[in-house]
């Protein structure tokens, strides 16, 4: 029998920081004192800070145990739908640690941060390269304030044009970000449904829109996995009563080098960085979330922009219909290098990413929908969403399949998302993920729905193997403990 | 290429599982006018050696220590950074895991944010956190719509000496979304004169910002009295936290909302980003809050364990009536942050704080005997307004041409302070360089 | 009740490197060519390598799960005697990983090299310094080497005095590498036991110094973690016969600035940097044994040396006494920049840290010796050595206590050495464990103890909660499987 | 301190366990004249800032790429060295362990010494491989210790080839043991002159190095047959393993023990060590072999898993009568190799190797072309014997203080070759490089 690489061993406990301290110990050097004590007034002193004291080697240990009760992609397949948990590639986290990048102050005079300057406006040419688009701004400092960026840029493309819009279609497919996003601009999102085929219809797209309406907010590959073929023609419908057309670009890693955003009536579009281009989410963030937009809109964009004139580059703030600033300085710098770095590694294999990240997902569906109900039997993009609904009968739910998936040593898929499907689980392999670990994956599903047959409660009582079980979520919801 | 495994017969089989002929097969769904009509024009694929090369051409055009003394601070700090949270912070299990959605196997990263969120709450003085915002401009933005929501108002006033980048982050949150912002001038001693504030009607929030953009320590209990007289939140942010570790906390001085940068603590300055929005407030107000947070709670077999809670308030439940659209934060600052402040601890960070303001007062000290005049009498921390002697203000480009940069012309941001600076000094400077500074400027 | 650190958890497996790999695949990027194929004799062209090809990720993964079977320092408190594990700072490890050094090749002309000379010159000046003696080579790559280093000094200076020895006295507590490395001289080791107090006594020295006999290897602190009260007389002993004093400073950690090594008469001396002097041991090496020496012992020092001329540094191969080299360069630069560091930033602190380090082996023995038997009830220096004695009727060893302070999640101590103690647990905290953690120790041994009496099942069965379980060292012995 | 974790009360309430009143008195067994009579004169304590900038002042002054072009060799070799490989060995479970002594909690480093040991043994075409020795030289010294071992014999002959520092360390380690060396010369083409083994008197082995040190490729299949039909051991060192990714391996040819430096394998120079004994034979010999070996067993459910194996050849068990004083090995670098290996694979491996040898062929045309003499007509890998065009060995100093070290000056080693310089060149240095230098040497 194959072995799958879930199984249990020895792992350490750890208290709470401030179990461990003990006052007067160091956990740190400090630079050595070479002037004198200065008068602070009595009135601004505060008490010292309740913080535990502990020395090098117990914050070494506490963060060493913490991490080993993690999962990353570096510790196995993460098919976290619509989050491409691609392979983090470590030379890019080698130059995002430069000396010259980590020490740059974002105050510097122009003409002593030329490098990083040329960096960011090199990136920003690449990602409108590659989407097909004008222009980018690399400050949205994660995907939810890309979209933000570019409800503002809507915005204010229409309160130049004199036109007061105050709704904005978005489809029931769409991330909770995008309703969120639009909502801060006091759009109201106008929900249309996807049809029978996992996409939208131009027919349920003009039938919303007119001119009251500012745009539609549409993800492209959607969340289903599936690309909106209609794209154009439900771009024309929008353009026609005076609408822009938004795209959430999260998952452009079906598609490099492919399609082509502007083709398909894009005006304003968000990227992930840490999605696509390979950078690490760090479990929750920083992420970088560039707004790539078409020619006319660029007058928008956020300031400072970084100009070139005959290879110097300069920040300038100088764009007076610029929505403003969303970023105290550029945005995530840090996340941009590697971004770069990947960008540049990978070149022409973009393209053959995009492929593999296809030809992996449609694998697991291929080899998966026997055995588990899959929404939409159409080809997929880079990922694909199944749902529960075979195992209903025997109250197997989605969120105990994926609880049992980490006692063969996978993570789970998303679940409950999109909305659409009820009891969704969304793959998303990535094309770091090679045909074994698929194979792998998809026996552990294959064997997890005949224990769902034999056995259901190895799935309800799943994960087992883990240091933590199932944990009380409405508890911590009803009495929040936020700190200790 | 050592990112994508597949070999040719791995592509061969998945394809014909998959029931296509060729990768192009794969695309039939992506209608012809859809597409792309060339390939993209981008350098590369370069090796690992290429890319190393070219990319410290970039790092080292970019102007540091040890070659320049930057007296830079202005919301970006030059702080010590210990060699062992940098190398935790490597650890691959913290870097290269998604938010924490299947709590089972993403402990590591929650108990440590639930830490954060203690320790951010006991350096502000306040009951809760959330799990970190993307900087500290947008959680003051954040702030203010929260401040929104809690009174159901839409006027704020917002101090003219919170920094001009904070200012103008917040302008773009909240001005789309319907919120009125006056300004309130500065006193001569570099604080907020908050005497507008009697005149507005019904304000949602008074936020200041202390130590304030000139370094100024702002009269909290004064915002305070103000803030909630008017039925008010009173908002305070900061973007040197560094500063909690000797001043007051904002919230001994009843803060509502307490947000700014924590870059200060562990995180460099990496031109500008990523930084980290710390977000505190009150135990009344968490299901206000925007952001993910962490809450404790136990499992099946009642051992302790943690989980994101209250999701409740967030978008991928309530959609457009969330509280923020947070999705991705910047979880990994917050464990810099947290790694710095337990290798720091409390006694730590009072004596680190106070090497900062000791040498801040002693360049201050020194300067004016060297003939500059500080701007602002009121007390500051690490940063200060400074007019060079005589008023020269070419002394700033003399000092670059010999790598200083002393510290960033205010003029664009306050044309009033024409010919000042914001000099800003931390423990990484010696008094040995500060005293070259000083005779720089006196010679 | 106290938490123990040991608790189980998801741990993921892994096969071996070639049962992943596929061929065509690669993990690491290559130089560009940029110059044609020339020819090569078909005569000498090997077949390709049966290496798996692998991907980046694939080779991530793979070691990412082996490490986190593996237990460190950083894991937790691993009190092996002998060994000094403790807190290995990290930056040490950025010191030594800075460019210049790790790109320095060991063949530039001095000139080109001043910074890695002056750094060897001062480290070897340190270590003079602490240990008390005159002189140090750090060409030993560990301590063993160091010992034959030793040897070939005693054997070099006999030699030039036209004395023929062939004898060696070893005490009955040294460490196996004593006579092992004696032997490589040619040494015949004379066994002298220790006393009933676990040292060595004078008279039993006299017994068998003659003058074919060419010294004595003695460990001070000795291996029961006692100091060698005695060890002037003895050398005085020793040397009155021409023989010469050898120390196994291995053990150096416990007197660091308190004891003078050559005050006591020793001529030669091994110290380990990755014992004492903190640098990670890396799961078996690489280590550093520098030789300190007399005065007069100096021109046998291995060669090259590191000469000083008025603050310029240059290598001399002009020592015609020299023992020749014993490493093709000058021994672990990269461990030596760590231990300078070290010594560097400890300073006066060193003499705290033995301090410390001997207080916690002196509470571990105070607060256990009334559940194990100690072997020796004496004040210890940096360890103490129990036994199995108190559990032997329970038929419980030393070896099941062991294990099951696994389960416990603590690093056994050193078991079954030295071997005068039958059945011995040697316990090293060194002092980088806090007094919270002895504590825990403690209790989890008292536990053990319980268990011993009431459950001693528990014992024999344990580890448990591992990924693997008590292997069978026998098998593996009689039908050695050495490469897959 | 931060390293030592002991508050006041700590020491009190430890000292107060123990019995006695201060930590002075913890020491009372060391006798009064044993004692220092002055505390160790040391600088510092330095902080982690002073120690980065003092170890900085000595790293910046060693030369090095990019500001120097290093053709040297001979023993050390500039290899690429991925950032993934980097990254994965600071992964603290590794570098933190003691030898594995409780498998059960290093399985880790175990399964990777196993799986080294398979690829080092693949390689280089044998059965068997320990888990590492200190460095090429010692693993030599020790390879001929063994053939005494085995054959009962004391005479060794050994090439003069082989590289001058391991003949040194070999004479050191067996010299005081009783061996006798007989050092067989060199031939025109630069290969080992084997003729003088035929008057030896039951030699214990025939040792040679291949590339040699003159980076000339050996007859080993001339080595073996000689070294057999005398019933000596056919041993075989290298200094340079990556020739193994084109070469025929020594096993392929007869070898008996293939041992020698690892450096080439990811390792960095780092003037010199730590590097990589790598010591292999074949399966009736690894009794007698040195150094600690992992083996493949079973737990007590059956689970495949890892242990130290043959400890009855090892001194904590055989002590005087060990078959090596091996301890503390060089287990880290050992995992260096492995790792890297894994991710150059077999294509890679063949791919790199080749590389290296048609930018050594290319420097060796273009100078020859320029006017220098290539000493040795023998196939070389990665270095070779050049002279100056018109013998002019001020040469090399002008080209020094151009910033490129043209390789090691022989005279040193081998007096007759006064003028020449060993010179190596590896997949660093680019088409350019070559070009600069061979520019540089014909102007
Ligand atoms: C489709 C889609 N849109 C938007 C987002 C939001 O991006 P971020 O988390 O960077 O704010 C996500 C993130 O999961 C997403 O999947
Ligand atoms: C007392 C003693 N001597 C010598 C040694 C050998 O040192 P190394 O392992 O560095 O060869 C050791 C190592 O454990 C030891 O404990």
């Amino acid at each position: 029998m194959k072995e799958f690489p879930g199984t249990s061993g020895l792992v350490l406990n750890e208290p709470l920081l401030w179990e461990k301290g003990r006052r007067g110990r160091s956990g740190m050097s400090l630079p050595r004192r070479d002037v004198d004590f200065a008068p602070v007034d009595e009135n601004l002193l505060g008490d010292i800070p309740d913080l535990p004291d502990l020395s090098e080697v117990d914050v070494v240990r506490h963060y060493t145990r913490l991490s080993q009760w993690n999962f990353g992609v570096d510790s196995g397949m993460y098919p976290l739908g619509s989050c491409t948990m691609k392979y983090n590639p470590k030379i890019n986290e080698a130059m995002a640690s430069l000396h010259g990048f980590v020490e740059a102050h974002p105050l510097l005079p122009d003409r002593l941060c030329q490098g990083v300057l040329k960096l960011m406006h090199d990136l920003e040419r690449f990602l409108a390269e590659i989407t097909g688009m004008d222009a980018a701004s690399l400050q949205p400092a994660a995907g939810a304030q890309g979209e933000l960026c570019g409800m503002l840029i809507i915005h204010a493309h229409h309160a130049c044009n004199g036109s007061d819009r105050d709704r904005i279609i978005v489809p029931d497919t769409a991330h909770g970000t995008n309703p969120a996003s639009a909502a801060l601009c006091r759009y109201t999102p106008v929900r249309v449904e996807s049809n029978e085929h996992g996409i939208l219809s131009p027919e349920a797209v003009a039938a919303v829109m007119d001119e009251a309406v500012a745009g539609i907010m549409i993800t492209n590959p959607n969340t289903l996995g599936l690309f909106e073929e209609h794209i154009r023609e439900i771009a024309d419908i929008v353009h026609s009563q005076g609408g822009l057309v938004y795209c959430d670009g999260a998952n452009m890693n079906a598609v490099m080098g492919i399609a082509d955003m502007r083709a398909m009536g894009v005006d304003v579009l968000h990227l992930n960085l840490h999605k696509t281009f390979s950078t690490p989410h760090g479990g929750g963030g920083p992420g970088a979330g560039p707004v790539c937009v078409r020619k006319d809109l660029e007058r928008f964009l956020p300031v400072p922009r970084v100009l070139e004139d005959n290879g110097s580059y300069r920040l300038s703030d100088d764009f007076p219909d610029s929505v403003g600033k969303l970023h105290a300085f550029f945005g995530s710098f840090g996340v941009m290098v590697k971004a770069y770095s990947y960008i540049l590694t990978m070149g022409p294999h973009l393209k053959r990413a995009s492929e593999l990240a296809v030809l992996n997902a449609n694998y697991v569906k291929e080899r998966l929908k026997d055995v588990l109900h899959l929404s939409y039997d159409r080809p997929c993009m880079h990922e694909c969403v199944f749902s529960d609904k075979f195992q209903r009968s025997k109250q197997v739910t989605t969120l105990d399949m994926a609880k049992r998936l980490i006692d063969y040593g996978f993570h789970p898929p998303t679940i409950y998302f999109p909305l659409v499907v009820a009891g969704a689980l969304m793959i998303e392999p990535t094309e770091t993920e090679s045909k074994e670990n698929l194979d792998l994956f998809i026996d552990a599903v294959k064997a997890i729905v005949n224990e769902a047959e034999e056995n259901p409660d190895l799935l309800r009582e799943a994960p087992t193997l883990t240091r933590v079980r199932r944990l009380d979520e409405t508890e911590a919801a009803r009495h929040p403990c936020l700190t200790g | 290429m050592r990112y994508l495994p597949h070999t040719d017969d791995d592509i061969a089989a998945m394809l014909d599982a998959v029931g296509v002929k060729s990768l192009e097969d794969l695309f039939e769904t992506v209608p012809l006018d859809c597409r792309r009509t060339r390939d993209p024009d981008l350098p590369g694929p370069l090796t690992e050696w290429e890319l190393t090369d070219r990319i410290a051409v970039s790092a080292e055009n970019t102007a540091g220590p040890p070659d320049y003394k930057v007296y830079l601070g202005a919301g970006s700090y030059e702080h010590v950074r210990p060699a062992s949270v940098s190398y935790l912070l490597n650890r691959s299990e913290f870097s290269t895991a998604y938010t924490p959605y299947q709590p089972e196997i993403s402990q590591g990263t929650l108990q440590a944010m639930y830490e954060y969120q203690t320790l951010t709450a006991r350096l502000l003085g306040m009951e809760a956190a959330n799990a970190s915002l993307y900087d500290g401009a947008s959680a003051l933005a954040e702030a203010v719509l929260m401040a929104g929501r809690v009174t159901k108002r839409t006027s704020v006033a917002i101090s003219g000496v919170v920094h001009p980048f904070y200012r103008q982050v917040v302008k773009t949150y909240v001005q789309s979304a319907g919120y009125k912002l006056t300004e309130l001038p500065y006193t001569e001693d570099g604080r907020t004169d908050l005497s507008p504030v009697d005149n507005m009607d019904e304000p949602a929030a008074v936020v200041v910002q202390s130590p304030n953009f000139f370094g100024c320590i702002e009269d909290l209990s004064e915002v305070e009295q103000k803030a909630h007289e008017l039925g008010a939140l009173f908002v305070t942010a900061f973007t040197e936290a560094l500063a909690y570790g000797l001043l007051k906390s904002p919230g001994s001085l009843g803060a509502d909302i307490v947000c700014g940068e924590g870059q200060s603590l562990g995180i460099p300055r990496s031109f500008g980003g990523p930084g980290l929005g710390i977000f505190t407030t009150l135990t009344k107000y968490v299901r206000r809050m925007p952001g993910r947070v962490v809450g404790k709670t136990r499992d099946l077999d009642g051992k302790q364990g943690f989980v994101l809670t209250l999701a409740t308030r967030e978008q991928h439940i309530r959609r457009e009536k969330a509280t923020s659209n947070i999705c991705t934060n910047n979880s990994l600052c917050a464990l810099t942050a947290a790694m710095f402040l337990a290798s720091l601890g409390g006694t730590g960070i009072r004596e680190l704080a106070r090497l900062n303001y000791d040498k801040c007062e002693y360049l201050k000290r020194e300067l004016r005997e060297a003939g500059c005049t500080i701007s602002f009498a009121g007390p500051t921390f690490n940063e200060f307004v400074v007019r060079f002697p005589k008023n020269d203000a070419s002394m700033y480009d003399r000092l670059l041409a010999k790598g200083i940069v002393a510290g960033l012309p205010l003029a664009r941001y306050f044309p009033e302070l024409e010919g000042c600076f914001l000099v800003c000094v931390t423990e990484i400077k010696s008094k040995a360089d500060l005293d070259v500074l000083v005779r720089e400027i006196a010679s």
